[in-house]
C-alpha cells in the first residue's frame, strides 16, 4: 500500500503508513495513516536526520502557501513609526503571493545587537524592499516579523532621485547619482534567498 | 445626460408563460417507467468536469450535469479583512449566484434567501474538507455562478467546487461529491432530477403515497465522511434514509470522474 | 455565530460527558430541557406566543394580511416568515449583526412549511386571483441560550395555532366589483388547522454520540448537526446539516431515527398544553413579561 | 413518563422566600436623600451636587445603605465586579497581546495578566526571554479560564493579575457558572474542598469554577499547569460536580449568598433528587427553602 | 381622522381616560438572566423591554468613542415587525430608530455619572414589542428602571411623560390615536426628585400661553409615574434584599 513516487493522487489518496515514512507537505496524517491533500504527484525524499523517508505530494506550480514560523518573506515597507515598520508580505519562500499579507517589524527586531538603541527611520523606509523572518502569527491584523540576522534587511532601496541604493555596509547605502549616504538595516544577501521569485 | 438608473425599459412585475401551464406531476414517470428526458428512473445523468476555466483566477472549474451548467472560480488564501478577529483557522467565504438568466424565472442582482441558503450549505459542506488549519489568518474565496438551471444545482455547484479548490492547490482532506434524489412515492427514486423533477410545493403526490420531495447529499467519498444534507417535501423518516443512502452511493460513483478529472493535467511536473 | 467561548479542557469536560450520557446540566443525551410557553401575548397581533427554554427566550408575533395570490397558485394564500435578533438578546445583534444566524432559522422554516402536507393553503384564499390571506410569521429572538431553531419552531406551530383569522364577509358591490367587510367582533375568527405543522429538531454531534436540545455552551463543541423538521405523525418535512464538521453516513441514519422519536414526543406534549390553555379563562392566564 | 418533554406555561417566579426585613429604612433608590449631615463621608453609591448650599448626601444606585464609621455606601444588589487587592478571580482570556493577556473578569474593564506575572514551565525565578513572548499563545490562549490573584487596581479601574502561586492559574477539565459578584460573600478562603470530592473556587468576580479535587492534584507537575488534560473525569466525580453546579444555580437565582456552607446545604438537600431534576423550579425552590433553614437554624444555634 | 372627537363633551378621551389621567402602568425589573440590566414596562399597549450591557470594556470597532475621563453610552431602538397595527419591516438603523436612539442617548448623558467609569461602554438596548403611542417616554421609563436594575451610578431616575392638548385642555399620556390626529406632542423627560427637565421635544404647534400649562401637566404626569415606578424599585430591592442579607 506504500505509494510509489510519480505515482498521481488526489486529496484523500492514502499514500503510506507513518510507520513507514513521514508526512512532508501536501499530505496529512488521519488515524496513523498519511492521506495527499493535494492532487499532483507523489514524492519522497531521504531526511538526513531520520531513517524514515519523506513524503511529500508536488502540486503545479502554482501552490500558495501562507507565511508560516521560520519562512523567509519578502516585504515592501509601506509605513514605519518610532516603535515598528508596516509592511506588505509579498512573497513567501520565493513563491509570489496574488495578494499580499500585513506585516510587521518591531524596533527590537531589527538588529541582532543594540536591540535598545535602534531607531526604524534608520533601518527601514517607506517602498524599501526588505527580506525578513517570520517570528509568529502576531495578531489580528499583522504577522510579526524579523530582520535580525546578517542576511535579512533591506535588500532594494530607492534614492529621492529615483535610483537603486548601492550597499556600502551592514548599516549604510548610497546613491550612485547623488552619493548621499543613507542610513538602511542592510541585508547580506545568500544566493539561495536571491533566486527570482518564480510565477 | 442624467437618466434615472433605476428606470428599467420592462413591467413591474412579470411571469414566465410556464408558470400557468398545468403541469401534471404524476407524469414525471411515463408508462413505459421513463422519465421525460428518456432516463430510466435509476439512470444519472452524464457529467461533464474541468478544471483551469477560469485563467485569472487561482483555482477555478466548470461542471455540466445534465443542462445544468456550473462555473467555479477560487482565490486565495489573502489575508482576512482587518476587521475580523484572530483565527488560527483559515476561513473559507463562499458566494453563490444564479445568473440571472439561469432560471426559468430571471434572477435578481442581490442573494436573495434561497441563494443565502444554498450558500451556507457551500460553504458548511465544504469547510469540513479544506484543511482550514493550514491557512492560519487568511481567507480563501470560492465563487460559484449557476450559468443554467436545470436541476440538482446544489449538488454540481458542490462537486464543481471542490473541484476548483483542488485546482487552486487548496489543501483538503478529500474531495467532495454531491449528488441529489428526487423521492416520488416510496420506492421512486429518480437520479440527478433535472429542473421540471425538482420538488415544488403544491405539486400533488401520488394518491395513497404523501411521499415526495429531493435530497441532497454531499460526500468525502474516501473517508466516507457526509458533509452535507438537504432536504425537501414530505418523507417518512424510512425513506429519506434510504435516499440519502442512494445519494452517498451516487456521490461515490462520482470519484473516478473527478479523479481522471484532476489527475489529467499532472503530467508536466517534475518529481 | 458562535457566542459562548470556552477553553479546550472545558470542551474536553463536556464531550466527555455527552460520551457518558451524563451532561453538565444532569440531563442524558436525549433528555430536553423544560419549555415554557405560553400564547396570545400581544394584543396587536393576530396570534402571538412566548417561548421560554433554558435560557433561550423567543416571541412570535403572526399578522395576517390580504395580498394577491401568486399567479401559479390563484385560489391559495401564503405564509411568510421573518426572523429578527433583538440587540437585547446579545450587543453583537447590534445594526445588522446576526444576520446569519436569522436568515439560517428564517430559511429552515421556510423550508419545512414549503409543503402542501403541512398546511391547508386553500383555506387561505378569498377571491381567486384577487384577495388572499398572507400570514406574517415573525420571530423575535431575545435571549439566546442555544437551540434556538427548536424553539422558534415550537413557538411558531403555537402562535398559528393562536391565530385567528377575521371571519371576513363578501357582498356584491357595484360594478360586480366585490366588497370585502371585516366583522366587527374582534373575536369572529377562523383558526388555522396546525395539526399538520412541524416542529424542528436539532441533533447535535458531539465526539461519537448526538444530543438533543443543545445549551450554547454544547454548541460551541459541536461541529456538525443535523436538523430536521418533523410532523406530528412523525414524517420528516426537511433536513438540513448545519455547521462546518462531517458526520458518519451511519450516525446520519442514527440522528434521523432520533430525531423523529424527539419531534414526536415534543408534538405530543406541546398540543396537549395548547388544549389546557385554550380551555383556561383569560384571568388566570400569565401576562408576558409580569 | 420520565423522558418525556415537560411544556408547560410559565410559573408565577416567586422570587424569594420571604424573609421579613427588620427595617426597610436601609434600602435607598437614586436620587434619594441618604443623609443631610455633611459629616458624613461620601463612599461608592452616593453623591453630592456641587451647590455649595447642598451638603445633602444623594443615593445614586438602588440598593443597601452601609454606615461603617463616618463614611457612607450604597451596595447595589447586582453590579459588575469592583476589584480589590488580594481578591481572587476566575478570568477567562480575552486576547493575547504583546507581552500581556486581556483576561474579561466581568469588571468593567478587561484586566490584564503580564507575561512576568505567570509561572511558567522550568521553574518561578526563570527569565522571561523573547521567546517566551512569541510563544504566549502556547501558554494561554482565547478562551482558557484561569485563576488569579488582584495584584494592583489602576487608576481607571483596570485589574492586574497576577498568578505566581500553584494555587493559581490556567483551570482544567470543569465547570464555570456566572453569578452575580455581590452573592459571593467575602472570606478569608474562597477555594473550598468539598465532602463530595468536588473543589470549588468562589471567585470574588462572579465567576465560580468547580472541578474535581482529585484532578487538582496533578496541576504541581513540572509543566506549569498548561498542558490540557484531556482524561475523562470520572462518573462519580462528574456527578458530583454537575450537581454542585445546578445547586449554585439554584441558590443564585434565588439571590442567596454563597459560601461554603451554603453550597453545601443546598447540595445535601439536593441528595434525594436526581441531578436533571434540579432545573425544575418547583424542586430549585425547595432546596432554597431547606438550605435557608439550615442557614437559620445554625445561626439562631450560634447566636 | 377629522371626525374623530379626541375630548368628548362629557370631559372623557377615546380611550376613557380622563385628561390628566395615565394610562395603565406595569412594570417589571430583572426579566433577563444575561444582560447586567432589564425591565419591562407596560403602559397601556405600548409595551417595551430594555436591556442593559456594561459598563463594559469598549467594543474594538468602537474605539473613536472611548474617552479616558468618562464611558460613553450606545443606544439602539428597535421596533418589532408586529409592534404596530399595520405589520412593517424595518430596517435596523432607518432613520426614525436612529433618531430615536440619540434622543434617549442625550437623556442618559445626563443622568448617568458618566465619569465614574472611564474608559467603558455602556450599552441601551431598547425593544419595542408593542408600539401604542408615547413610545420614547415608555423606552426611557424602561431604560431607566433597567440602569437601576444593573447597579449603574445616576442622579436619579429619568420619568418620562408625553402630553398634547385638545380643546384647551392638556392631555397626557397620549396613545396612538391621539397621536395621529394633528395636535401637537410634548414629550418631556424629568429627574423626578430633583426636579429637573432633562430632555423635551415638541412636535408640532403650541401657542406659547398654552405651553406652561401642558408642561405642568406632563410634570404632573411624570411624578405620577415616577410613583408606581419607585414602588416596583423598591419591591424588587425587597425581594432581593431579603435573602441577599441573610447570612
Amino acid at each position: 500500500m506504500d505509494a510509489v513516487v510519480g505515482q498521481v493522487c488526489i486529496p484523500g489518496e492514502r499514500l503510506s503508513s507513518v510507520e513507514l515514512c513521514q508526512a512532508g507537505p501536501g499530505t496529512y496524517v488521519r488515524q496513523g495513516y498519511v492521506f495527499a491533500s493535494l492532487a499532483g504527484l507523489v514524492a519522497k525524499d531521504r531526511e538526513k536526520s531520520s531513517d524514515l523517508p519523506l513524503v511529500s505530494v508536488k502540486s503545479k506550480n502554482k501552490a500558495q502557501s501562507v507565511p508560516e514560523i521560520g519562512a523567509i518573506v519578502t516585504c515592501k515597507i509601506t509605513q514605519i513609526t518610532s516603535r515598528f515598520a508596516k509592511c506588505h508580505i509579498i512573497a513567501v519562500n520565493n513563491k509570489t503571493l496574488s495578494m499580499p499579507f500585513r506585516g510587521m517589524i518591531r524596533k527590537e527586531n531589527v538588529r541582532e545587537t543594540d536591540r535598545d538603541r535602534v531607531e526604524i527611520y534608520k533601518c527601514f523606509r517607506p517602498g524599501d524592499i526588505a527580506l525578513a523572518k517570520v517570528l509568529s502569527l502576531g495578531d489580528a491584523s499583522c504577522y510579526l516579523l524579523t530582520t535580525a540576522e546578517n542576511e535579512l534587511g533591506v535588500v532594494v532601496a530607492h534614492s529621492d532621485e529615483g535610483v537603486a541604493l548601492i550597499p556600502l555596509s551592514h548599516n549604510e547605502m548610497q546613491c550612485p547619482k547623488s552619493f548621499v549616504k543613507e542610513n538602511r538595516k542592510v541585508a547580506r544577501p545568500q544566493s539561495e534567498h536571491l533566486a527570482f521569485p518564480e510565477r | 445626460m442624467p437618466t434615472d438608473s433605476r428606470r428599467l425599459p420592462v413591467p413591474e412585475v412579470s411571469h414566465s408563460p410556464e408558470l400557468f401551464c398545468s403541469s401534471d406531476p404524476t407524469s414525471l414517470i411515463n408508462d413505459d417507467s421513463l422519465r421525460k428526458d428518456g432516463r430510466n428512473p435509476e439512470e444519472i445523468a452524464g457529467i461533464f468536469m474541468q478544471c483551469g476555466t477560469v485563467s485569472q483566477a487561482k483555482g477555478s472549474s466548470f461542471c455540466e450535469l445534465h443542462k445544468t451548467k456550473v462555473i467555479c472560480s477560487v482565490y486565495g488564501p489573502k489575508d482576512v479583512e482587518q476587521k475580523e478577529d484572530f483565527q488560527m483557522i483559515g476561513k473559507l467565504k463562499c458566494d453563490f449566484k444564479f445568473a440571472p438568466f439561469s432560471c426559468h424565472k430571471r434572477r435578481g442582482h442581490i442573494a436573495d434567501l434561497e441563494e443565502s441558503e444554498l450558500c451556507e450549505v457551500l460553504t458548511q459542506a465544504l469547510s469540513s474538507s479544506v484543511c482550514l488549519h493550514r491557512y492560519p489568518k487568511s481567507q480563501i474565496e470560492v465563487y460559484v455562478i449557476v450559468l443554467e438551471n436545470n436541476g440538482s444545482a446544489l449538488a454540481a455547484a458542490i462537486t464543481a467546487a471542490s473541484l476548483a479548490l483542488a485546482d487552486a492547490c487548496i489543501e483538503q482532506y478529500d474531495i467532495v461529491a454531491a449528488a441529489s434524489v428526487r423521492v416520488f412515492g416510496k420506492e421512486n427514486f429518480l437520479r440527478d432530477p433535472t429542473f421540471h423533477e425538482e420538488y415544488f410545493p403544491h405539486q400533488l403526490s401520488k394518491k395513497n403515497d404523501f411521499n415526495n420531495g429531493v435530497v441532497t447529499v454531499a460526500l468525502m467519498p474516501t473517508l466516507n465522511q457526509v458533509c452535507g444534507v438537504l432536504s425537501e417535501g414530505c418523507m417518512e423518516s424510512s425513506v429519506l434514509q434510504e435516499a440519502i443512502q442512494t445519494c452517498t452511493e451516487e456521490a461515490q460513483n462520482l470519484y473516478a470522474p473527478l479523479r481522471k478529472c484532476l489527475t489529467s493535467n499532472l503530467g508536466d511536473i517534475n518529481v | 455565530m458562535a457566542k459562548a467561548i470556552l477553553g479546550d479542557s472545558e470542551k474536553w469536560f463536556i464531550v466527555h460527558g455527552v460520551q457518558d450520557d451524563f451532561r453538565t446540566d444532569g440531563r442524558s443525551c436525549e433528555n430536553y430541557r423544560h419549555i415554557e410557553l405560553e400564547t396570545g401575548i400581544l394584543s396587536n397581533t393576530h396570534g402571538s406566543a412566548r417561548i421560554r427554554l433554558g435560557s433561550s427566550e423567543l416571541l412570535v408575533g403572526v399578522k395576517v394580511e390580504l395580498g394577491t395570490p401568486k399567479p401559479q397558485r390563484i385560489n391559495e394564500g401564503w405564509l411568510e416568515f421573518h426572523v429578527d435578533c433583538s440587540p437585547n438578546a446579545h450587543p453583537v445583534f447590534q445594526g445588522r449583526g446576526g444576520k446569519e444566524l436569522s436568515d439560517n432559522i428564517c430559511s429552515m422554516l421556510t423550508r419545512v412549511y414549503r409543503n402542501n402536507t403541512v398546511m391547508d393553503l386553500e383555506a387561505l384564499g378569498v377571491i381567486p386571483q384577487k384577495h388572499c390571506w398572507v400570514v406574517h410569521v415573525d420571530v423575535l429572538i431575545l435571549e439566546c441560550g442555544g437551540n434556538l431553531i427548536d424553539a422558534a419552531s415550537i413557538a411558531v406551530k403555537a402562535a398559528l395555532y393562536n391565530t385567528g383569522i377575521p371571519n371576513i364577509s363578501l357582498t356584491d358591490g357595484d360594478e360586480g366589483e366585490v366588497e370585502i367587510n371585516l366583522p366587527d367582533d374582534p373575536e369572529d375568527v377562523k383558526h388555522l388547522k396546525t395539526i399538520n405543522c412541524p416542529v424542528l429538531v436539532t441533533l447535535s454531534k458531539i465526539g461519537n454520540r448526538h444530543i438533543v436540545d443543545a445549551t450554547d455552551e454544547e454548541e460551541c463543541c459541536c461541529s456538525a448537526s443535523l436538523v430536521m423538521g418533523v410532523t406530528r405523525r412523525g414524517h420528516t418535512v426537511g433536513v438540513r446539516k448545519m455547521g462546518g464538521g462531517s458526520l458518519d453516513p451511519e450516525s446520519v441514519t442514527e440522528m434521523i431515527d432520533s430525531g423523529k422519536k424527539i419531534g414526536r414526543q415534543l408534538h405530543i406534549s406541546l398540543d396537549k398544553l395548547l388544549k389546557i390553555e385554550a380551555g383556561m379563562s383569560e384571568d388566570i392566564k400569565q401576562t408576558g413579561y409580569l | 413518563m420520565s423522558n418525556s418533554i415537560v411544556i408547560r406555561l410559565p410559573s408565577k417566579k416567586r422570587l424569594n422566600a420571604q424573609v421579613p426585613l427588620s427595617s426597610n429604612s436601609f434600602l435607598i433608590t437614586p436620587g434619594s436623600v441618604i443623609t443631610e449631615d455633611a459629616d458624613y463621608m461620601r463612599g461608592h453609591g452616593t453623591y453630592t451636587n456641587d451647590d455649595e448650599e447642598d451638603h445633602k448626601l444623594y443615593a445614586s444606585v438602588a440598593g443597601v445603605v452601609e454606615r461603617i464609621n463616618k463614611l457612607v455606601c450604597v451596595r447595589a444588589l447586582k453590579t459588575r465586579y469592583n476589584g480589590e487587592v488580594g481578591d481572587i478571580v476566575v478570568g477567562r482570556i480575552k486576547e493575547v497581546q504583546q507581552k500581556r493577556w486581556k483576561v474579561e473578569t466581568n469588571s468593567r474593564l478587561d484586566s490584564v495578566l503580564h507575561l512576568s506575572s505567570v509561572n511558567l514551565p522550568g521553574g518561578e525565578l526563570r527569565r522571561r526571554s523573547a521567546a517566551d513572548e512569541l510563544t504566549m499563545r502556547e501558554y494561554l490562549k482565547e478562551g482558557d479560564l484561569i485563576s488569579a490573584e488582584v495584584q494592583q487596581v489602576h487608576t481607571d479601574g483596570m485589574l492586574s493579575l497576577h498568578t505566581r502561586s500553584l494555587k493559581y492559574g490556567k483551570l482544567g477539565q470543569g465547570c464555570c457558572v456566572t453569578v452575580s459578584p455581590s452573592l459571593i460573600k467575602r472570606r478569608k478562603n474562597h477555594v473550598h474542598n468539598l465532602s463530595c470530592g468536588v473543589t470549588i473556587i468562589l471567585a470574588n468576580n462572579g465567576y465560580i469554577w468547580i472541578n474535581s479535587t482529585a484532578v487538582d492534584g496533578t496541576k504541581t507537575t513540572g509543566d506549569g499547569g498548561f498542558v490540557v488534560d484531556t482524561e475523562p473525569v470520572q462518573m462519580d466525580d462528574r456527578e458530583a460536580i454537575c450537581r454542585v453546579r445546578n445547586c449554585i444555580l439554584c441558590l443564585s437565582r434565588s439571590s442567596v449568598m454563597l459560601y461554603d456552607t451554603s453550597v453545601l446545604y443546598a447540595y445535601e438537600a439536593s441528595l434525594q433528587y436526581q441531578v436533571k431534576e434540579l432545573l425544575l423550579d418547583e424542586i430549585a425552590t425547595e432546596i432554597v427553602d431547606q438550605t435557608l433553614s439550615l442557614l437559620e437554624r445554625e445561626s439562631s444555634g450560634n447566636g | 381622522m377629522a371626525g374623530l372627537e379626541l375630548l368628548s363633551d362629557q370631559g372623557y378621551r377615546i380611550d376613557g381616560r380622563k385628561p390628566d389621567e395615565l394610562r395603565r402602568i406595569r412594570c417589571k425589573l430583572g426579566v433577563f438572566t444575561q444582560a447586567d440590566g432589564s425591565a419591562y414596562i407596560e403602559q397601556g399597549n405600548t409595551k417595551v423591554l430594555a436591556a442593559i450591557y456594561g459598563p463594559r470594556e469598549a467594543d474594538q470597532n468602537m474605539r473613536n468613542q472611548i474617552c479616558h475621563d468618562k464611558c460613553f453610552l450606545n443606544c439602539e431602538y428597535t421596533q418589532a415587525t408586529f409592534s404596530t397595527a399595520e405589520r412593517k419591516h424595518r430596517s435596523r438603523g432607518d432613520r426614525k430608530g436612529q433618531d430615536m436612539s440619540t434622543h434617549i442617548k442625550q437623556t442618559f448623558e445626563a443622568t448617568i455619572q458618566t465619569s465614574l467609569y472611564p474608559r467603558s461602554q455602556i450599552d441601551i438596548y431598547l425593544q419595542v414589542l408593542q408600539a401604542d403611542g408615547s413610545n420614547y417616554c415608555a423606552c426611557i421609563n424602561a431604560a431607566s428602571l433597567a440602569l437601576i436594575d444593573a447597579g449603574i451610578a445616576m442622579k436619579d431616575y429619568v420619568c418620562a411623560c408625553s402630553a398634547s392638548l385638545t380643546k384647551g385642555k392638556p392631555v397626557i399620556d397620549i396613545n396612538h390615536v391621539e397621536e395621529s390626529s394633528d395636535c401637537a406632542e410634548l414629550s418631556v423627560a424629568i429627574l423626578p426628585k430633583l426636579g429637573q427637565i432633562v430632555y423635551s421635544e415638541l412636535n408640532g404647534r403650541l401657542h406659547a400661553n398654552e405651553l406652561p400649562d401642558v408642561i405642568d401637566a406632563v410634570v404632573r404626569g411624570c411624578k405620577d409615574l415616577f410613583v408606581v415606578m419607585d414602588r416596583t424599585v423598591r419591591e424588587h430591592l425587597e425581594e432581593t434584599a431579603t435573602t441577599f442579607t441573610h447570612s
